[in-house]
Parts: structure tokens; C-alpha cells; sequence
């Protein structure tokens, strides 16, 4: 190939935007989905109710050991036979991504919780707060900033592996690239592209959550 | 006003708390003392529900903790608990560490919650700092808010486990300081504490325990002039040599 | 619900999905425009329109489902898909999972290879890296012929079609085996078209058609009569002329691949045989 | 719902070959393993080290470390695995490229095993500063207190112990390498999931396409 | 033995070390004391090179400890600290704790450092503990298993940084006891401590610290009984009261 020839760039820009577009939307989504379940799945799995934690750890136990193409393929593929009728392509990404990050943010929020003193627990309680205003007030806001860096990092995987719904034919950003440069035969031209572009958002993004970690980071 | 009547816990296999007996009365100051992992903390922690018992009966103004029909969260918010760690809400500022329980399990306004906060902070020399983060204060001035919390509660008796025992030597004074005029005012106190000269200036008794047994209870007097039992002679001996 | 009834399913749901292919030249491919188009895109058209008279919903709306080499099967089964618009070749196994319409086009398959190269047949290969596409069995057919037997091919996949062409581009491989019009398709698009040549014994020859779900006899019907009447009329010919004898885009270039004969034969007397019935000896 | 389940088709021959569905599905199988166990390996070497340098005193040799985690750890892998296949060789003298792309044995797998191993090295070494900042500041100091040179510190003190603590976070690594070998196929690399597709049973498909 | 000569520290803009200038001559025992935060850890790892110095030069056995040219881990391993939390290193038993820098750094053989670990776990009361782990002992013991490791080395001085405030307070005159009688022999040491039992004791000056500065450099008996500075008055007088 030798030469590389980077004109081809501009004409792709309004692809890739949109591609952008929609990886933005199903990382924001499957994001916000995936902390708010996430939390719940681990506070059902910290919960004295033994049935309960058995269920969220089986759960989040088997959404870690399959590879996430698996899932969003099975979930693409299999549901129309359960349900009787197709789900759209975008329809599936978003369900399959929160369902999954889901998994990983209960991770992170459980070792969030348990990573608050049990002292805390103790004061709050003796204060004569209930369980739930104990979780609300006290343990979870410490659970989250402590878990900061850690859901940041999650995040940025999630925003990479969006790129992983071309097994369902939606078309994100990497897609995107990747059409413009079979039709203008520059895929690698393209790959390029598509990496500085992932390379200066993840990479702002995590700047950008370190400087808002200084901001909310506890004062110990 | 705290009756303890033969209490026994187990951790698994292992016993913690073996037939513990005792009280405090109202206006009194008890102190708890004892070598470490003798089980003074789990006892006290046991006064307010904090730690289930397997045997035996604790009843705090009349109300028995271990019920399980008792509300335990109504009645911690009538009993005051200072922890060695202060366990202060890191994320939240000194005022909104006072107001929080006065508002969401008294029910008060937050402007009521708010002056009363200021009040204590007053009470306790610390008014300037209302705004500040617990990580900003020092050791000693973290152990005053977090009594001044318990405080704002308007608790019926107080429970200390180790409060100065985590803070620098120099700021020990001015926690006992607060805690001696609290004695003094008659607030029911039950303290673990190693601070003998604070035991003798207020407490009524001391309680020695050891392996999970209250070994000795006793007035103050008759504790530091004639204890009776072996272990607490060279438990004395040991912490007042030096 | 009946999935089975097609025509039940686009009437209930007011909508048709198509499945197409991001890189089958000429036959299914997004533009410039990132449009899907090509001569089996235009035939799903007509298709299309002679649902929406069957069914007298001329407002059907219609979708596009991106589809792959290892995705399409299922997708058909599964409902997701209604018509797959792509490069898929009808042989006996598929058969046991979902139908074909009439039989559009046919296929050779044969290797693209650098003309400096040198390389004009299958036993060139010994020891040398030849692509081919994920999801394919050109190699197996390489294994086959009698030229391929005791040769050792080290074969590279490349994720797509466009991949496997960018392996021969870049000197991973020296040939790449692949449907000829596929080929044709990737070398007239490529930046210098003049460097390769379609070469070798042809491989084996495949019908492609387009595809449809099992055990529907309405939908069927109505899929086989669409296209043979495209046949009757000639406007296949017409078809076939735009995308493989005229320029296409994005690039504006020129197949220039002429129709087989056995197309040809196949268009006076329609049929959805399978790959096996045109490779028997 | 009328999907034709075809378990059989493990025990059928590959078309026009001479081994079984399930003979090649093992093959691929090892394939995966040797991917991944490479990649793994690569990872745990440079991850430590890279991770133990963003811990040291030299502002230089921090920088460089955070670049190195930064840079592989902000492109997805499916990306770097692409940008290792076909543009890092042209950057290489012609003789060293053509050889690199068509003669050196296993190409595909090594690609493949460096790039998995690369990427997976960002993280194991994010993994080993957290574990060296868990640990109280006061342990390096003993260490350097008792005469040990910063090396030894780090060699039989720090990351000793850092490691203890990374552990359950680094098995859970291993399992993504795994999980991210599935990638490695996109540049051509014979796998389980390929040919989890090539049988064409969508209870077992991965990627490809 | 030590010189300390006009040193002073800065992290980032803060000072947090003044101007200090003390000196420990050899047998000597020299204790700090002062407010938290008033750089008392800071000066005492300058000593050994652990924190670097901008101004002023430190000598140990007339060793320049901040010339770029000086080996420090050489000077380190004559020079013996030991620390406030023990910092023994918990994946190693209590013998390979000891046994870790005489190899490594002196370069004896596994038995020769093996046989002298013995001998000083025997002289701190521990010789049935070898084969422990740091977590499997109490915070006394530890302690005094991080003073063996420290004496292993064969050191010409001893640091110590508040040896005894991570201690619960039995425990506390075991760990003094050994001091005490190091002392005795003729060691060299200074002491950052707040034991001012133990300073009385077997210390020969007292060196009191605020903000930084070297506020006093006293005689103990003068120290005590008539501190030349408003600060170190307050100092004592919180200290000493309860
Ligand atoms: N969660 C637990 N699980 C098992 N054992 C425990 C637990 N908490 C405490 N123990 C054990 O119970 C015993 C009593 O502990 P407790 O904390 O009450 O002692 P303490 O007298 O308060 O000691 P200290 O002076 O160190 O605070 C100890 O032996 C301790 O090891
Ligand atoms: N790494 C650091 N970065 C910035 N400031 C520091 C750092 N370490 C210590 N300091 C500051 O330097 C000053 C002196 O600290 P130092 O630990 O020497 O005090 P100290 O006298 O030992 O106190 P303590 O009795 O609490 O141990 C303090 O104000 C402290 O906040
Ligand atoms: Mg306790
Ligand atoms: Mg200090």
C-alpha cells in the first residue's frame, strides 16, 4: 500500500459523526442504566437475604464469564424467538449493554460499599437512621466517590466496546469509518482515524474525570 | 437506667462475652476498662443494639434491646454513641454531620436542626469550623463535633467506646475536658476509656473486664486502692507504671 | 404469533426488513452515501413492490438490516430479517434452514492475485498465504479440486470481503479466492485496478440467491413469481446491465463482466436448485 | 418458532475436508489457549513493570509509563488489533515488512499475542499502582531504612505484597484476556469462535463479520 | 554522632522544617517532642536520608547525608529506625524479617543472620515467636520484633518516630522496657516520643519542636522543670495534666 493518502477524511466526517452520534447515545444510556441497576444488583447481593444475593451473584457471575459479543448476538438473535417478534438492532445494543455493564457496575459499587468502614455503618445506625437512610445518606455518596476512578475506567471500556454492535449490524462510529473506507478503499486511512478519534475522547475523558475527582474526592 | 443482665455472645465458636452484669444509673458515670480484645467494646455495642446478644437481657430506660419487637432505630436516636474513630460523615460538612439525624429521624426543620447544631458547636468550642469538612478539623477537634452529634440528638445517656485512644496526646485534654463537663451537668455516661485520671475525677465505678468476663465492679475508690482480683492488680500495674 | 406468515407478520406490522451486505460487489453494497444498493438491492425492490400490491399497503415501510457471512442464517430464521438482499449461495445444507427465491446470479469462484505476481493456477500456492473471507469455504473447495490436492495453503481470514482484498493488497497473501464478481467488484474499486487479475480453474460454480424464510409456501410464492416475472419481462436484463455492464458507484467504474451462460439458461427456465446440482459430473 | 437445530453437525465432516466439525472446534480451541496464555504472559511482565515505574521517584520515568498505559489503554482492542496488523508492518524496510507479513511463522498468532498482550498490560500495570499506593507509605520507608536499595525495596518488599493484593482483581484480567482473544479473529488468527461460526449454529455464534 | 546544621524543608510552598540545628553525640539519648504536624517524623527521616532536605547539611558519623555523592543505603544500614505502626513486613515471618537486609545488605550468609535474628529475638522476649507471622502478634510484640530488626544491622544510632503511640497503653511499657535498657548500654538514640516518663528516665536533652523550628534544646531536668518558651510551657501543660 506505501503511500497513505489522509484526503480521505473529510468526505467521512459526516459518517462518522453520526456513527459518534449513536456510540455516544448507547454509552450514555447503557451508562446511566448500568450504575442504576448496578447498584441495586449489588444491593441485592450484599443483602441479608440470602435467596436474593444468590440470584444478583449468579447473575452478574454469569454476565462476567461470557464475551459481550456473545451477548449482544444471543440477545439479537435468540429473543425473537422467545418474544415471537424482532427487536430493532439499536433496540438490542441498548438493552444488552445496560444489562451487561450492569453486571460490572455491581461490581464495582459492592467493593464501593464494602469499602466504607463499618464504623460508619455503626455511627450512622446509632444515630437511630433505618437501614435505608443509613445507605442513602451515608454509605452509598462515600461508595461512589471512592469508586470514581473505577467507574470512569468502566466507562471508558463501555465506550470502547461499542464498537462491538457491528456483530448486529448498527452502524457506530467505527463502523462508520470502517464503510467510508472500503468505498473509498482507505480502510486503513480510516482505522487511523477511528483510533485518534477513541485515543482523544477516552483520553479527555479521563483527564476530564480526574479534575472532577479532585472535586468531589473526600477530605480525609 | 442501663441494666445488663447476664449477656453472653459468641463470635462462631468462640465466646466474647461470658455472663456479663451490670448498670448504670441515672446521672451516673461508669467506666469500662480492661485489656484489649477483652470484649468492652462489643459490650457497649450491645447496649444500643449495635451487636446482636445471644443470652441474656440489656433494658435501656425500660426498653429491652434485645426484643426483637423493640424499634432499635427509636431507640438509638435517644442514646448518644462517641466511637475511638469519631466515624464523622467524611462527606459531609460539620453542620450538615449534626443536622442530618435531627432531620431525617426526628423530624426536625432544618433550620431548627441547624440552631440547635450551632448551639452545641458553641458548647463544644467549635463554632468557627461549622462549615468545614471533618478532614480539615484536627483528631480532637473531629471527637468534639462528633460529640456535640450525639448531643444534638438530645440522647437520655451517653456511650463512649475509647474516645481518646486514636488522638494525639496533646488533644486528649480538651475531649475529656468536654467529656468531664458533660459528667458534670449529669448526663448518664457509660465510658470504655484507659484514662484513669478522668475515671477517678467523675466516674461512680469501674468495670474491669477480661476474656469477656466483668471480672470486677466496683467504686472508683476501692477499684485504684484495693482491687480485688489478680488481673486487674497487674492490669493497673501495667498501665500506670509507666 | 405465527412467524411463519410472512405476509401475515408485514401486514400486522406495517413494515418489511431487508437484509443487506456491506461489501458484496456489485450485488449488495452501501454507496457513497452509505445507502445499501446493487443489483440484489434492486431486486428485493421490485419484490417489495409486488408485496405492497398483494397486500395493498402502498405506504410499507421499509428497513435495512446490516447482515454478515455468519450472522444472515439466523437472522432469517429468527424473524429479524424478512428478505436477505446479499451474496448468499444456495446449496443443500442451507436448504435444511431456510429457502431461496429463483436463482439471480452465478458465481465462479476463483483467486484474485497481483498480476507481477506471476500466479495462474492453484498449484502455484504451495506454501504461500492465500485469504479468504470469514464464514466462507473457499479453501475447503481449494482442498477439493484436483489441482489443490496435496498442496498446502496457509490460509488468512479476513474479517469481510474488503479485508480479505486488503490482505492480497498489502502482500499478506498472494491470492484471494473469492466469488468472481465479488473479486471483480474489489479490484475496480481498488487504487489501482490494472495491478490484479481474476486467474486459475474455476472452483466450483455457485447459484446466489436471494433468501427467504423456511416452510412459508404464501411468501415463497409470491417471492418466485416477483422474480420470475423480472425474468419474463427482460427487466432482469436491464438490471444485470446497470451493475455489472455500466459504471457503478462510488467510484463510477465499470465491471465489465458479461453475463454466463448459465445464467443465461437459468433465466429462461427459472429455478431455486442448489450449488450441488450444478457441480455434479 | 421454526429454526432448525443441527447439534449433529459437530460430528459432520468439514465440507470437502478430512476432520471433524468437533476435531477443528478443538483445534481452535488451542489456538485460543495459546493466544491468550501468550498475551497473559506479556501482559504480567510489562504490567508490573510499567506499573511499578509509575510508582517511582523519577518524574520522567512516571510520564513515560502513564503514556505507555494512556496510549494502549484508550484505543479499543479491536482497533490496535487492526492498526498491528496492517499499518504497523509498513513502517518497517520493505524486505523486514514482506517478510514480517508473509514469512515469519505464525504471524497472525504472534499479531495477535503481542497486541492482546499490549493492551492487556495497561491494565494489569493500573491494577500494580493501586496495589503500590494501597500499601502505607511506611513500608518503603522501612525497607530503605534497613539499607535495601530502591530496587531491593521494590523486589522483596512492595511489590511482594502489592501483588498479594492485585491478585483477585488480576484473575479477573485473565478471564477478559480470554473473553478479548475472541477479537484476536478479526485479523485471521483460526479460533473457537470462528469456527463456532462456520457451523452456522447461532447458539454458538461469536464474531467475524 | 549526628549534626544537624541549619536545615530546612519546604513541601511545595509550605516550610515545614526551620532553621533546625541540633546535635547527638555517641551513647547519647535524645528525645523530640512537640505538636502534631510540627515536623518531628519529617527531621528524623531527614537524618537518614528518607526525606530530602533543601537547606542546611546533615552528618552522621561524619557522613554529609544530603551530598549527592553519599551512598545512602549504606548509610541506612548503619543507621537503625524504627517506626510508629512497626511497618514489619507482614509476608514474611518474624525470622525473615530479621534476616532480610543482613543478607541483602551486609551480605551474610542465610545461617550467620539467621543465628544473630535469634540472639536479639531473644534479648526483646520473643525467641519462641520466630517462626510467626507480624499479624499473628500483638502490637507489642511487633514492635519489639521491629527493634531487633533494626539492631540486626549492627547500628551505630537508632531513630525512633513515636515507638510506642500506635500501642494500645498495656502494651506500652514492654516496648519502653526495651528502650530503657538499650539505653543502658550505651546506645545512641533519638527519640521522637511523647513518653515523658521515659525521657525523664534515660534521655539526656529534650529537643521541643513547633511548626518547624526547634523552639527548645534543653538539659532534661531544666526542660521540665523550667522550659524557657511560652509554647513548650502550654505544650507540657496539656500533655502532663490528665
Ligand atoms: N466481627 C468479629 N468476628 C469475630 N471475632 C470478633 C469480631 N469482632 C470482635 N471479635 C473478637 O471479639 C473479642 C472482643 O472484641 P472487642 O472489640 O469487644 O474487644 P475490646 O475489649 O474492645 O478490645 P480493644 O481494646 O482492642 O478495642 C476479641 O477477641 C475480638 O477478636
Ligand atoms: N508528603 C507530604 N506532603 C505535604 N505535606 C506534608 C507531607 N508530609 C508531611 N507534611 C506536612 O509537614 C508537616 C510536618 O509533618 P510531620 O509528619 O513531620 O509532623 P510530626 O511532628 O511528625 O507530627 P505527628 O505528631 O502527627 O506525627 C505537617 O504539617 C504535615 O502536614
Ligand atoms: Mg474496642
Ligand atoms: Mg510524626
Amino acid at each position: 500500500m506505501g503511500e497513505f493518502d489522509f484526503s480521505v477524511w473529510q468526505p467521512s466526517l459526516p459518517f462518522i459523526r453520526d456513527g459518534l452520534l449513536f456510540t455516544l447515545r448507547l454509552t450514555l444510556v447503557a451508562m446511566t442504566g448500568g450504575i442504576v441497576i448496578g447498584t441495586l444488583l449489588a444491593l441485592a447481593r450484599l443483602s441479608p437475604i440470602a435467596p436474593l444475593a444468590r440470584i444478583a451473584g449468579a447473575y452478574v457471575d454469569l454476565m462476567r464469564s461470557i464475551p459481550l459479543v456473545l451477548v449482544i448476538l444471543w440477545f439479537f438473535l435468540v429473543i425473537p424467538f422467545i418474544t415471537g417478534s424482532p427487536v430493532g438492532a439499536e433496540t438490542s445494543a441498548i438493552i444488552t449493554f445496560t444489562a451487561f455493564e450492569a453486571a460490572f457496575y455491581c461490581e464495582i459499587m459492592r467493593s464501593g460499599i464494602q469499602s466504607v468502614p463499618r464504623g460508619q455503618v455503626n455511627a450512622a445506625f446509632a444515630l437511630g437512621l433505618g437501614r435505608a437512610q443509613a445507605m442513602i445518606h451515608v454509605i452509598l455518596p462515600q461508595a461512589v466517590r471512592n469508586m470514581l476512578p473505577v467507574l470512569l475506567t468502566q466507562t471508558i471500556v463501555l465506550f470502547q466496546d461499542t464498537s462491538l454492535v457491528y456483530a448486529i449490524g448498527a452502524k457506530d462510529m467505527l463502523k462508520a469509518a470502517d464503510v467510508v473506507g472500503k468505498n473509498y478503499n482507505r480502510p486503513v486511512e480510516m482505522i487511523v482515524l477511528s483510533a485518534l478519534i477513541y485515543f482523544a475522547i477516552c483520553f479527555s475523558l479521563s483527564l476530564a474525570v480526574r479534575q472532577l475527582q479532585k472535586r468531589v474526592a473526600i477530605i480525609r | 437506667m442501663i441494666e445488663i443482665r447476664n449477656v453472653s455472645k459468641w463470635y462462631g465458636q468462640t465466646q466474647v462475652l461470658n455472663g456479663c452484669n451490670t448498670h448504670v444509673a441515672k446521672g451516673e458515670v461508669v467506666v469500662v476498662c480492661g485489656p484489649s480484645g477483652s470484649g468492652k467494646s462489643t459490650l457497649i455495642k450491645c447496649v444500643n443494639g449495635l451487636e446482636p446478644f445471644a443470652q441474656g437481657t440489656i433494658t435501656v430506660d425500660g426498653v429491652s434491646v434485645g426484643d426483637p419487637k423493640t424499634d432499635l432505630p427509636r431507640l438509638r436516636a435517644r442514646v448518644g454513641m462517641v466511637f475511638q474513630h469519631f466515624e464523622l460523615f467524611p462527606h459531609m460538612s460539620v453542620e450538615q454531620n449534626l443536622a442530618l439525624a435531627q432531620v431525617k429521624v426526628l423530624g426536625r426543620s432544618v433550620e431548627e436542626a441547624a440552631a440547635r447544631g450551632v448551639a452545641l458547636l458553641d458548647r463544644v468550642g467549635l463554632r468557627e469550623h461549622a462549615a468545614k469538612f471533618p478532614g480539615q478539623l484536627s483528631g480532637g477537634q473531629q471527637q468534639r463535633v462528633a460529640i456535640a452529634r450525639a448531643l444534638a440528638m438530645d440522647p437520655i445517656c451517653l456511650l463512649f467506646d475509647e474516645p481518646t485512644s486514636a488522638l494525639d496526646p496533646e488533644m486528649i485534654g480538651e475531649v475529656l475536658d468536654v467529656m468531664v463537663e458533660l459528667a458534670r451537668t449529669g448526663m448518664t455516661m457509660m465510658c470504655v476509656t484507659h484514662e484513669m485520671g478522668f475515671a477517678r475525677k467523675v466516674a461512680r465505678r469501674v468495670v474491669f473486664m477480661d476474656h469477656g468476663e466483668i471480672v470486677e465492679d466496683a467504686p472508683v475508690a476501692q477499684f485504684f486502692d484495693a482491687p480485688a482480683s489478680e488481673r486487674a492488680k497487674s492490669f493497673l500495674a501495667r498501665i500506670l507504671r509507666h | 404469533t405465527d412467524l411463519g406468515g410472512t405476509l401475515k407478520k408485514i401486514r400486522d406490522s406495517g413494515g418489511i426488513t431487508l437484509g443487506i451486505r456491506e461489501s458484496s460487489y456489485p450485488l449488495s453494497y452501501l454507496d457513497d452515501r452509505q445507502q445499501p444498493v446493487g443489483y440484489h438491492i434492486d431486486v428485493c425492490n421490485r419484490i417489495v413492490d409486488a408485496v405492497k400490491a398483494q397486500l395493498k399497503l402502498p405506504a410499507l415501510k421499509v428497513q435495512h438490516q446490516a447482515v454478515t457471512s455468519q450472522n444472515r442464517i439466523p437472522l432469517v430464521s429468527n424473524g429479524t430479517v424478512d428478505l436477505e438482499c446479499g451474496s448468499t449461495t444456495n446449496n443443500e445444507a442451507r436448504q435444511k434452514q431456510v429457502a431461496f427465491a429463483p436463482t439471480t446470479f452465478v458465481t465462479n469462484v476463483r483467486m484474485a492475485v497481483k498480476k507481477a505476481s506471476g500466479i495462474r493456477s492453484l498449484d502455484q500456492l504451495g506454501g504461500k498465504p492465500v485469504a479468504t473471507t470469514t464464514g466462507t469455504t473457499s479453501v475447503q473447495l481449494m482442498r477439493a479440486h484436483e489441482k489443490g490436492k496435496g498442496i498446502d495453503f496457509r490460509e488468512v481470514y479476513g474479517k469481510d470481503h474488503a479485508d480479505a482484498f486488503l490482505m492480497l493488497e498489502t502482500d499478506r497473501a498472494v491470492a484471494f479466492v473469492m466469488d468472481d464478481n465479488l473479486l471483480a467488484g474489489l479490484i475496480v474499486s481498488s487504487k489501482s485496478p490494472a495491478d490484479y487479475a481474476i486467474v486459475g480453474e474455476v472452483l466450483n460454480v455457485e447459484p446466489i440467491a436471494i433468501m427467504l424464510r423456511r416452510d412459508d409456501p404464501a411468501f415463497k410464492k409470491l417471492v418466485d413469481a416477483a422474480v420470475t416475472g423480472l425474468m419474463k419481462s427482460g427487466e432482469l436484463d436491464t438490471l444485470y446491465t446497470r451493475w455489472f455492464l455500466s459504471p457503478i458507484p462510488p467510484k463510477n467504474a465499470n465491471l465489465n463482466f458479461p453475463m454466463s451462460e448459465t445464467l443465461k439458461a437459468l433465466i429462461k427456465a427459472p429455478n431455486d436448485a442448489p450449488a450441488e446440482s450444478f457441480n455434479k459430473k | 418458532m421454526n429454526y432448525h437445530w443441527n447439534w449433529g453437525i459437530f460430528l459432520e465432516q468439514v465440507k470437502a475436508g478430512d476432520e471433524t466439525y468437533l476435531a477443528w472446534l478443538f483445534t481452535g480451541l488451542g489456538w485460543t489457549l495459546a493466544v491468550s496464555l501468550t498475551a497473559w504472559l506479556i501482559a504480567l511482565t510489562i504490567g508490573i513493570a510499567v506499573g511499578a515505574l509509575r510508582t517511582a521517584p523519577s518524574r520522567l520515568l512516571v510520564l513515560l509509563a502513564n503514556a505507555w498505559v494512556e496510549l494502549f489503554r484508550n484505543i479499543p482492542l479491536l482497533v490496535q488489533m487492526f492498526l498491528w496488523f496492517f499499518v504497523v508492518p509498513e513502517f518497517l524496510p520493505r524486505e523486514w515488512s514482506l517478510w514480517v507479513k508473509q514469512e515469519m511463522p505464525a504471524k497472525e498468532f504472534v499479531t495477535a499475542a503481542l497486541c492482546l498482550g499490549f493492551f492487556t498490560s495497561s491494565r494489569v500495570a493500573e491494577q500494580v499502582r493501586a496495589g503500590v499506593g494501597s500499601l502505607p507509605r511506611g513500608q518503603r520507608d522501612a525497607s530503605l531504612a534497613l539499607g535495601l536499595t530502591l530496587g531491593q525495596a521494590y523486589r522483596h518488599v512492595i511489590l511482594p505484597q502489592a501483588l498479594r493484593i492485585v491478585i483477585p482483581p488480576l484473575t479477573s484480567e485473565f478471564m477478559n484476556v480470554f473473553k478479548n482473544s475472541s477479537v484476536a479473529f478479526a485479523i485471521g488468527v483460526r479460533g473457537m469462535a470462528l469456527i463456532e461460526a462456520r457451523t452456522r449454529v447461532p447458539g454458538l455464534i461469536a464474531r467475524s463479520g
